[in-house]
């Protein structure tokens, strides 16, 4: 069981520093899809140890959003704009990397820093919830496309819904749907924003998106 | 108490009903008019009997306000100045019936009559409010009312920077004010002023902030200088009536406030009293000096409001000094003198800012250097504006002269006791060379706007005011002349509200007041017989010149020949000495192209050859050192800091969601460290 | 009011017009000149109320107040006037001031009607006479009070009518230059400096000349004549008489107790005084006038500097 | 039961029906007969005070209760002002003024049915007890709204849109984690927790994780701050605020600022339940201090007025921050400033739509004379200006006034200093800017003159006027009489935070 679980959080590490050094959009997609069948399986493997029919459906749901639909979504959109790859992000991708590491760093000493309350199943996800969000956002902050900018903000989802499954909370399920039925209508209402602002102005570079400014 | 309260409630109501009739001037005029006279009327006749019988009133109800309660109080000190504020409103109600007359159609004549109406009756509610947060809403409501008739007329870039820097130096004193409030409610625990007056006393350390507090809310009001600024350019822009009411009136409120406060606070110390004579000094001697730098009839009337204001906390600062240094006699005579001079510097105040604005009316400018000879075009505006020329220079036997001369005794007194000699001493010394400036400004002012011959159409073409204006205008003429030639009457009554500043006892204070009453007694009489004397003698002098008189040459001038009119001395001319040895305070700038000589055009418009100078112009005007060297710096600081900063919203989302994932590392750090 | 005491303003009325024909005899002597008659400001005087006047149309009524007005002020302070030792008429508490803006309102009237002529020249003279009357007046006032409070100082406390010309005078005495001399000294300079420039003096002003630029007061009478040139001359000699009389009531300290001898020392001190002024007159040249404001606020510096000797001594 | 649910239940059916709907001013009645209904059921809600429903997930208490009756009194404002704001538009496509491109608008069926979904989703945020679910409402409203920005479709609305949506997700989510740290924090043991509802919260806060509720609420702070526009998460707000159609501005402003200010009250009544009042409100007052500097920084000097106004909401939602902070007296502060508030930042929105639309421009240099041209509005805004920075006779001055007490009560002169000393900057910025807009004559060539040269006042329409006409004189009553029913309602709202 632990074994799985390591593995499966390896992964979904790998998966973040994919996103944050690959420059072919398509591939951040894949990256993202992949951690999104990856969280998917997470609950299943660290949860409670009988499995239960909702935990099930839960699982398959977040699979079927973050795994697939999400990423039809966005390859759709990358489909109809004519960008591949994210140029010049605002920061290079060497500096990513190196940046990745250290907020990897950070997200241990969060994890360190925060007891948990109740036994946790594996020390390791804490951290890497954390450091899922901080990669998201760091996405967010460094890259230019609108499209690599969702997948950030994706990612940061994931990463707070890692940080869910943690703990197994007992949050009731009415409570989770509405938080994924949030994540999908926030993701679809930003495809359809993309979609307007690459008809609007031929390009999807956010930081050419100056101005309304002071 | 209820007649004043209607009398508040007429005004406001007839202002509203004014306000209505908006578009329809004449009726909007006369209503207004007709409201603020008769309201402010009711209410003075009614402040008067209090003052005289120097009884106190109450009245109290509950008000569904935070803190609030409409709580009114009116004891001799808010008659007092209840006394000048509904009389100068009701002549200038008056007289703004005929001033306004030529912009009804163009204006909206209603707003104007809703602002002022709004204005007399938020400035008796000052007076006699008696809550914290019922004042400050008064205040607030008295400062706005009077920046919409600053800036009535808008359309003029002049009057919106006026408007700008009134507002935002009102604004900003009315912060210290209520900080002012808010610690004595710390204090008190309530914001009633008779929870304040119970504190009194065991005030402790508080009451020195407090007392600084004071002075600076209510001096940024008042026109104490360094927080007068705002002064020179608001009367300037206002209409006429506005000004008087601002400048004799509204700006006493300060003062109010300032003496409430000193009730409130217990024994002062001594170097409140310090402090007060010094500001006194600084506002009245560089404050005269500015007037005697203006050209600007109205700003140069402005300059003198802040000498004045100077002179009642020269007043103010003997008395704290004498209650502080157990000096009844000083306390008295400074408290008296400069309360009598809220009275006084209303009327003639009022009066010359009336004058200014027949001035203004009837010759279509307010530029002295333009002026002239109006004195035989306007001879009743010239009377009055005489009157009230010889009274702000303090010359007997005017009101002017009553009220200095108490605040010169009590400095006389500050020189007999051990600690207050300095005060004294600074205080004789600032007074006379004040009343020595004052006499060469209004000298200046009277005598280049009325005197000689027009120097330029303006005054050519001039007309004598309205019936309106004249009445008012004589009214507070012969009020002035009134109070100087009545002045031991007059002591009585200001003496009732002496007693509750300086808390002393009726006896005591009527007591120490005594002989300054008989001075003015004799002064009185005095005054009386040079004034028979004048008449005498002007008649010995028809008799003895009847049948050889010849008036219909020019002026001698020493044989000059062919003088004209362009040739008389200007208003800038006359100040020049004075001003140029104070040149350092008053920093005039000076604009002096050189002599254009035509050649091109061959031929100037006086017939003269391409060899000869064509015009030449000469401009000089006087800076204000505080606005132009302490708050515009500051204000500039600000602006380039804020723009320097501008960068922080430089439109792009990536840096936006930095600043929010950096505010949450820190919070993050900062909680777990 | 003590009626005996009209005495006092009635011997000033009489023989202010001597002061300036003592000044000119003295000046006429020095120069080893006959001179005028001492009484030639008698006979101008007589001369002018003979004569019409003449009115510029440029003027106004103000033109005609002014001489008018200047007088009566001038006469009426008289009234609060003592001359030594002997009181004044009428005596109350601070009755100086009343002095020094009596004054202060006939310099009003006289500038105002210089400047209703509409004449440069005039309103040039008037522009300078306020200035300097600026200046002199809190020198007037520091040194009154220095001397009030130096006969407080020895001895007598500050009772009765504080401040009252009368009783300031009548408690200098003998003591008090023994007691504070050099401060008293020091006011009796500024007093003189006063006395000077407000009378239009040399080195102030020279009251001979006719070159307007250099001229005070003279110019700003330039259009006045008949009766109304008559009462600016009176009164000025009045004005002459009454700060004469602050002065020499100063340094003729006799108070024997009886009015009489008291007032006569005063009026000889008085005439001591003129023919001082004829001297000075003599000896000296007008000041530059950017010089003037100098030597005046060093008056005020004087009686500042004397007042603060006499309580701290 | 049903009360709670109609409030919510039925701005849906109205938006709905408007979406199909296809008679025009059938379906501006619907949008006014909604927003008139739930002005009813809410002055019902608030005499006959509802029973909580869906097992205590809903429920009306007297903190929600207050910001619903702000919500719903805006939403009939605005909702007035767009019928009106509607049969002007020109829907068919038509040049920008700023920038000289074409652009259309959006639908209007499609824009009606936003705007009631948005109010149903922020009755919602009033309701909900419970921590997801408020969660879930302060997404959705971010989500209804979105499109109400979008409403012109041009590129710099796009632009607005597209940072609102992603700033406000970022934050959105960040709360989403607060929210899970609070679930952390509420884990009493393997298999046993506090629910996540307030009151529960509330009651049994000594049990919470105090460590864990510390990090839930920096969390939720950040995260409900961004929606908030507390610095510096603020910055969507100038945006979409200056873009937004003034009503939909007036609604954001007003109304959803309120309710992000309501989810930041309900994690701190929890925070202070727990004894970490402390902890949190150190942190408000000093993000409340940063947001009214900043808001001072750009308001000095502000070109665009409804950036000026935006800026504004930034400092005042600061100023509710620094109340909060503040504690004590300063919560009775705090809720009656932020009813103040919205009354007079809808009033001035609704004035800077009539403006605009008068003016054609954006640029407050450009616009003079507003005195002349739109004599009621132009006397609106000087109002309104005057109002929200705090002059009396005004309600602001009343909540700053007890705000700046508590904070010298509390013996925190530098507090008091700073808040003074940035509210004197933000009344001279702004009174520099507004004063200029009102006075002087109108210069704008498009503008007529008549004959003699006077200016012709434009008519001014009834739906134009009266909406913030009302509310004006709604907060000029505030100023001078604070009605007991509202004063109540406060004190016991102010007492459930913890004051």
């Amino acid at each position: 069981m632990n074994l799985f679980t390591d593995a499966v959080i390896a992964a979904l590490i790998l998966t973040n520093l994919r996103l944050i050094a690959s420059s072919r959009i398509s591939a951040c997609i894949y990256a993202v899809a992949c951690q999104g069948v990856l969280l998917g399986v997470l609950p299943l493997l660290v949860g409670p140890q009988h499995l239960t029919v909702r935990a099930c459906a839960l699982s398959a749901a977040t699979v079927m959003l973050k795994g697939f639909f999400f990423p039809w979504l966005l390859l759709r959109a990358l489909r109809s704009v004519s960008v591949r790859r994210e140029m010049e992000p605002l920061v290079g991708y060497t500096l990513s990397l190196i940046i990745g590491a250290v907020l990897l760093a950070t997200a241990m000493w969060f994890g360190r820093q925060l007891p948990l309350p109740v036994p946790a199943r594996s020390p390791m996800v804490l951290p890497l919830a954390m450091f899922t969000i901080m990669v998201g956002l760091f996405a967010i902050v460094s890259r230019r496309k609108a499209l690599t900018q969702v997948l950030g903000y994706l990612v940061m989802e994931n990463g707070i819904y890692a940080f869910g499954l943690a703990f197994a909370l007992s949050e009731p399920s009415l409570v989770e749907l509405g938080i994924l039925l949030d994540a999908f209508m926030a993701v679809f209402v930003m495809g359809i924003t993309i979609f307007h602002i690459s008809r609007e102005f031929d390009h999807m570079d956010t930081d050419r998106l100056s101005a309304l400014r002071d | 108490m209820l007649i004043v309260l209607s009398a508040i409630g007429l005004l406001v109501f007839s202002g509203l009903i004014s306000f209505l009739c908006g578009r329809c001037s004449r009726a909007a005029n006369l209503i207004g008019a007709g409201g603020a006279i008769s309201g402010s009327l009711a209410g003075f006749f009614r402040a008067v009997q209090i003052l005289c019988a120097g009884t106190a009133e109450h009245f109290h109800l509950v008000w569904d306000v935070p803190y609030g309660s409409l709580s009114f109080r009116i004891d001799a000190l808010a008659a007092l100045f209840l006394v000048p504020i509904f009389l100068v409103c009701a002549l200038s109600g008056l007289y703004g019936l005929g001033y306004m007359k030529p912009w009804s159609g163009r204006k909206n004549l209603g707003a104007y009559w809703f602002f002022f109406n709004g204005l007399a009756a938020s400035m008796a509610m000052v007076v006699i409010a008696a809550n914290g947060v019922l004042f400050l809403i008064c205040w607030e409501v008295m400062a706005l009312c009077s920046f919409f008739l600053v800036t009535f007329e808008h359309e003029e870039r002049s009057v919106q920077r006026a408007g700008w820097i009134y507002l935002a130096a009102t604004h900003i004193g009315t912060a210290f004010i209520i900080v002012l409030f808010l610690m004595f409610g710390r204090v008190c625990g309530s914001l009633d002023f008779n929870a304040f007056l119970a504190a009194r006393g065991h005030l402790g350390s508080a009451a020195d902030i407090l007392f600084v507090l004071a002075v600076i809310g209510f001096g940024a009001k008042a026109g104490f200088v360094p927080f007068h600024i705002w002064l020179p350019e608001a009367h300037p822009a206002a209409p006429s009536p506005v000004s008087a009411v601002m400048s004799g009136v509204m700006i006493k409120t300060g003062i109010y406030g300032i003496v409430r406060t000193l009730t409130f606070l217990g024994a002062p110390h001594i170097w409140w009293g310090w402090l007060l004579v010094a500001i006194g000094l600084v506002s009245g001697i560089p404050g005269v000096l500015m007037a005697l730098a203006q050209h600007d009839l109205k700003r140069l009337l402005a300059y003198h409001s802040v000498e004045n204001i100077g002179i009642i906390a020269l007043g103010l600062g003997l008395g704290v000094l004498g209650i502080a240094l157990k000096m009844p006699a000083l306390a008295v005579l400074g408290f008296g003198g400069g309360l009598l001079h809220v009275v006084n510097h209303a009327l003639f105040k009022g009066l010359l800012f009336m004058g200014a604005g027949s001035v203004q009316h009837g010759a279509g400018t307010r530029e002295i250097d333009l002026l002239g000879g109006l004195v035989k075009r306007m001879p009743w505006t010239g009377a009055t504006f005489l009157i009230g020329a010889v009274a702000i220079c303090g010359l007997p036997p005017l009101n002017g002269f009553v009220s200095e001369f108490l605040i010169y005794m009590g400095g006389f007194h500050a020189l007999g006791g051990q600690s207050s000699i300095a005060a004294g001493a600074l205080l004789i010394i600032g007074l006379a060379l004040i009343g020595g400036l004052a006499a060469a400004c209004f000298t200046k002012a009277f005598g280049v706007v009325f005197l000689g011959e027009p120097r330029s159409s303006h005054g050519a073409n001039s007309h004598e005011a309205g019936w309106s204006m004249r009445i008012a205008m004589s009214l507070l003429a012969a009020g002035c002349v009134g109070i100087g030639f009545f002045s031991p009457w007059v002591v009585s009554p200001v003496a009732h509200a002496v007693e509750s500043v300086s808390g002393l006892s009726h006896v005591v204070v009527q007591g120490l007041l005594a002989p300054a009453s008989s001075a003015l007694l004799q002064i009185a009489v005095i005054s009386a017989l040079c004034a028979l004397g004048v008449i005498v003698l002007s008649l010995l002098r028809g008799r003895m010149l009847s049948g050889r008189i010849s008036s219909t040459e020019g002026t001698w001038d020493c044989g000059y020949l062919r003088p004209s009119e362009k040739m008389q001395y200007t208003a800038s001319s006359f100040a020049q000495p004075l001003t140029a040895m104070f040149e350092p305070i008053l920093r005039i700038k000076t604009h002096q192209p050189s002599f254009l000589i035509k050649e091109e055009s061959g031929c100037d418009s006086h017939g003269s050859g391409p060899f000869f100078p064509g015009g030449a112009a000469f401009e000089s005007h006087s800076e204000d050192f505080f606005l132009k060297s302490v708050y515009g710096p500051i204000f500039m600081a600000i602006q380039r800091l804020a723009l320097r900063l501008r960068f922080l919203q430089a439109g792009r989302v990536q840096f936006y969601i930095l600043y929010i994932a950096l505010t949450l590392f820190v919070l993050l750090i900062w909680c777990l460290r | 009011m003590n009626y005996g005491r009209l005495a006092l303003p009635v011997l000033a009325l009489a023989l202010a017009p001597l002061l300036p024909g003592i000044i000119n005899r003295t000046k006429a002597v020095i120069a080893g000149r006959k001179g005028q008659p001492l009484f030639q400001l008698y006979f101008d005087l007589a001369k002018l109320l003979r004569k019409g006047a003449v009115y510029s149309h440029t003027t106004s009524l103000v033109f005609r107040a002014g001489p008018v007005v200047g007088l009566i002020s001038a006469a009426a302070v008289l009234l609060v006037l003592p001359l030594g030792g002997a009181a004044a008429p009428v005596t109350f508490s601070a009755d100086l001031i009343f002095l020094a803006y009596l004054l202060g309102l006939m310099r009003f009237f006289t500038v105002i009607a210089a400047l209703d002529t509409g004449s440069a020249f005039e309103a040039m003279g008037a522009s300078r006479e306020v200035q300097f009357s600026a200046l002199a007046e809190p020198v007037l006032l520091m040194a009154l009070a220095a001397i009030a409070l130096a006969g407080q100082s020895s001895g007598s406390p500050l009772h009765g009518l504080p401040f009252c010309l009368s009783v300031i005078y009548s408690r200098l005495s003998l003591a008090t230059w023994m007691h504070s001399g050099p401060a008293l000294l020091m006011v009796a300079g500024a007093l003189w400096v006063v006395f000077l420039a407000e009378n239009s003096r040399i080195p102030f002003d020279d009251p001979n000349t006719h070159l307007e630029l250099t001229m005070i007061h003279e110019v700003m009478v330039l259009d006045h004549g008949g009766p109304d040139f008559a009462m600016i001359l009176y009164g000025a000699s009045l004005k002459m008489w009454t700060l004469g009389a602050l002065l020499a009531g100063l340094i003729v300290p006799v108070r024997t107790g009886n009015s009489f001898l008291d007032a006569g020392a005063c009026v000889l001190g008085l005439f001591v005084l003129a023919v001082l002024t004829g001297v000075v007159e003599s000896v000296m040249a007008r000041l530059r006038l950017t010089r003037v404001p100098q030597l005046l606020v060093s008056a005020g510096f004087l009686s500042t500097f004397a007042l603060a000797l006499i309580i701290w001594s | 039961m049903t009360m709670i649910a109609l409030l919510v239940l039925l701005p849906i059916f109205a938006g709905l029906a408007a979406l199909v709907v296809r008679s025009d001013p059938f379906r501006r009645s619907i949008l006014l007969a909604a927003a008139l209904a739930h002005v009813a059921l809410t002055g019902y809600a608030w005499v006959y005070r509802p029973a909580a429903a869906f097992s205590g997930w809903l429920l009306l208490d007297d903190l929600g209760l207050l910001f619903l009756a702000i919500v719903s009194f805006l939403f009939l404002a605005a909702a007035f002002y767009a019928v009106g704001y509607f049969k002007k538009e020109n829907w068919g496509e038509r040049q920008d003024f700023a920038e000289d491109f074409l652009f259309t608008n959006a639908r209007e069926a499609t824009f009606t049915c936003c705007l009631l979904l948005f109010l149903a989703m922020m009755s919602l945020v009033c309701l909900s007890q419970d921590f997801g679910l408020l969660w879930v409402a302060v997404e959705a409203t971010t989500l209804a709204s979105a499109p109400l920005i979008y409403f012109h479709r041009h590129r710099r609305s796009l632009e607005a849109t597209w940072k609102y949506l992603m700033i406000c997700s970022v934050g959105i989510a960040l709360a989403l984690l607060g929210n899970f740290c609070l679930a952390v924090a509420a884990t009493l043991g393997p298999d046993k927790s506090v629910p996540m509802l307030v009151s529960s919260l509330v009651a049994n806060a000594g049990l919470l994780h105090p460590l864990w509720l510390k990090v839930a609420f920096l969390f939720l702070v950040v995260g409900y701050g961004t929606k908030l526009g507390l610095a510096p998460m603020h910055t969507w707000l100038p945006d979409a605020h200056s873009e937004a159609p003034s009503m939909v501005s007036a609604l954001l402003s007003g109304a959803l600022l309120n309710c992000a200010f309501l989810a930041v009250l309900r994690i701190l009544q929890v925070c202070m339940a727990a004894g970490q009042g402390q902890f949190g409100q150190k942190i408000l007052l000093v993000l409340g201090l940063l947001s009214m500097a900043l808001a001072a920084v750009f308001i000095v000097a502000q070109t665009d007025f409804k950036r000026m106004l935006a800026y504004s909401s930034i400092e005042h939602m600061g100023i509710l921050s620094l109340a909060v902070g503040l504690g004590g007296a300063a919560y009775f502060g705090a809720l009656f400033h932020a009813v103040n508030h919205s009354l007079t930042k809808g009033m001035l929105f609704l004035v800077a739509g009539n403006i605009l639309s008068a003016y054609k421009t954006k640029s407050a240099p450009d616009v003079r004379g507003a005195s002349k041209l739109l004599p009621v509005s132009g006397v609106l805004w000087v109002a309104g200006f005057l109002a929200i920075t705090g002059s009396p006779p005004f309600g602001p001055f009343l909540s700053e006034l007890i705000i700046l007490k508590s904070a010298l009560d509390q013996g925190r002169f530098v507090v008091a200093a700073a808040f003074l000393f940035l509210l004197a900057v933000i009344f001279v910025g702004m009174a520099a800017i507004v004063l200029r807009m009102f006075q002087g004559t109108p210069e704008q060539a498009g503008n007529a003159l008549a004959p003699d040269g006077s200016v012709v006042s434009s008519s001014e329409s009834a739906f134009a006027v009266i909406p913030p006409l009302v509310l004006g004189l709604a907060v000029l009553v505030l100023g001078v009489y604070l009605p007991p029913a509202l004063k109540g309602l406060i004190a016991h709202a102010a007492r459930a935070i913890g004051g």
